[in-house]
């Protein structure tokens, strides 16, 4: 399934700047999430720190991804 | 935007318009450091995922208002490339009592951090670019 | 006068002066109200033993600034004639971290209110002027 | 021994406004505020809750006080 991922924050430098076109076999947002760790061992750091947002709605572990769908990648947060 | 801005923050507007019932104003401010962690600080950026940081950030005001005795919270925070000095974030709360208007403010300048997709690098004098570790969001997997 | 004023206090003047070794500014402001123990007030008087007045400000400022882990702490208080709405007392805190911030900002209003030879007169929507019972100074007789 | 009575805030209303000028047997600040509740029965509420001053020093109870002096009688406080 094609997705169009958007990086945040330091999660840009490891997987470029949006929008990140992947092909990728996950069918939910944990599967993605595994999916990205193994392609990019960049992602290390972030293990289990990533939340996956569709547009203003963050996305449960279960969530379902709709080809073409645009994945935020939100990593921990330092605003303030 | 309502809560997110990419000029100054005004803090002279933000102050503006009395507020008859309250008694107690009390405005955070947090500004760009000269300094961290022992390395010397010459700027820093401000990312947001737009519509979340809004989103939660209005979250944070209403559930302030409900949680605590005030009458008013409004935050703003700045995005962009930020010079020493200037504020990152503004947060006004005004309350009939003061106690409450404290700890609304501490209360929502901590939940800001935990809670709201912005994203802070810090540009030293040594040339080095920095992202800030930062709090996991509880939706992350 | 440092401490004390007779005009509008100026909060845009206060907060002017960026202070790049600070990360936390907190401004705490109270105003006249429109109501007080279910009574509507329309004003207030603020009268002061001026040189008393003034030393325990600066003496709650230097204390402040030793107590706590903070940059500077400023106070200005406001004496005469008072609408609603009107600034009464700004108090302004710069610290590194925040949590020092709140601390003293705090503790300067309760030290304020403890120590400081300030009367407030409120000027009721019916006619009365009543003087609110203060605290007693340690050195009452 | 005669001073000068400087008032402030609440005291105004029942001693009027300074200089109040009074000839009293007391010698120290303690007795001041003795005699002074012996005078004007209007103090009650005050008793043992006012501060002396002379110039810009809070006065101890058995701060003895000169001829002429100009005290300030300071009540609760109520700035903020």
């Amino acid at each position: 399934m094609k997705l169009l991922l958007a990086p945040y924050g330091p999660l840009i430098p490891v997987l470029g700047t949006a929008p990140v076109c992947v092909d990728t076999p996950a069918r939910n947002a944990t599967e993605l999430l595994d999916w990205l760790h193994a392609q990019y061992p960049g992602l290390a750091p972030w293990r289990q720190r990533i939340a996956c947002a569709v547009g203003d709605t963050l996305l449960s572990a279960d969530a379902t991804l709709a080809e073409g769908a645009e994945v935020a990648l939100i990593p921990p947060v330092s605003g303030g | 935007m309502k809560h997110l801005c990419e000029h100054p923050i005004a803090l002279t507007e933000l102050l503006q318009g009395s507020d008859h019932q309250s008694g107690a104003g009390l405005l955070f401010t947090g500004t760009v450091r000269n300094h961290h962690a022992g390395r010397a600080v010459r700027g820093m950026s401000y990312t947001a995922h737009h519509a979340l940081a809004e989103a939660a950030l209005e979250t944070i005001c209403r559930d302030a208002e409900t949680r605590f005795d005030i009458v008013s919270c409004r935050i703003i925070h700045r995005l962009g490339e930020l010079q020493l000095g200037d504020i990152s974030v503004a947060i006004l709360v005004h309350s009939a009592h003061r106690e409450a208007a404290y700890e609304a403010s501490r209360w929502a300048i901590e939940t800001l951090k935990q809670k709201v997709p912005i994203w802070k690098q810090e540009h030293y004098v040594d040339g080095a670019d920095v992202y800030l570790d930062g709090t996991t969001l509880d939706q992350a997997l």
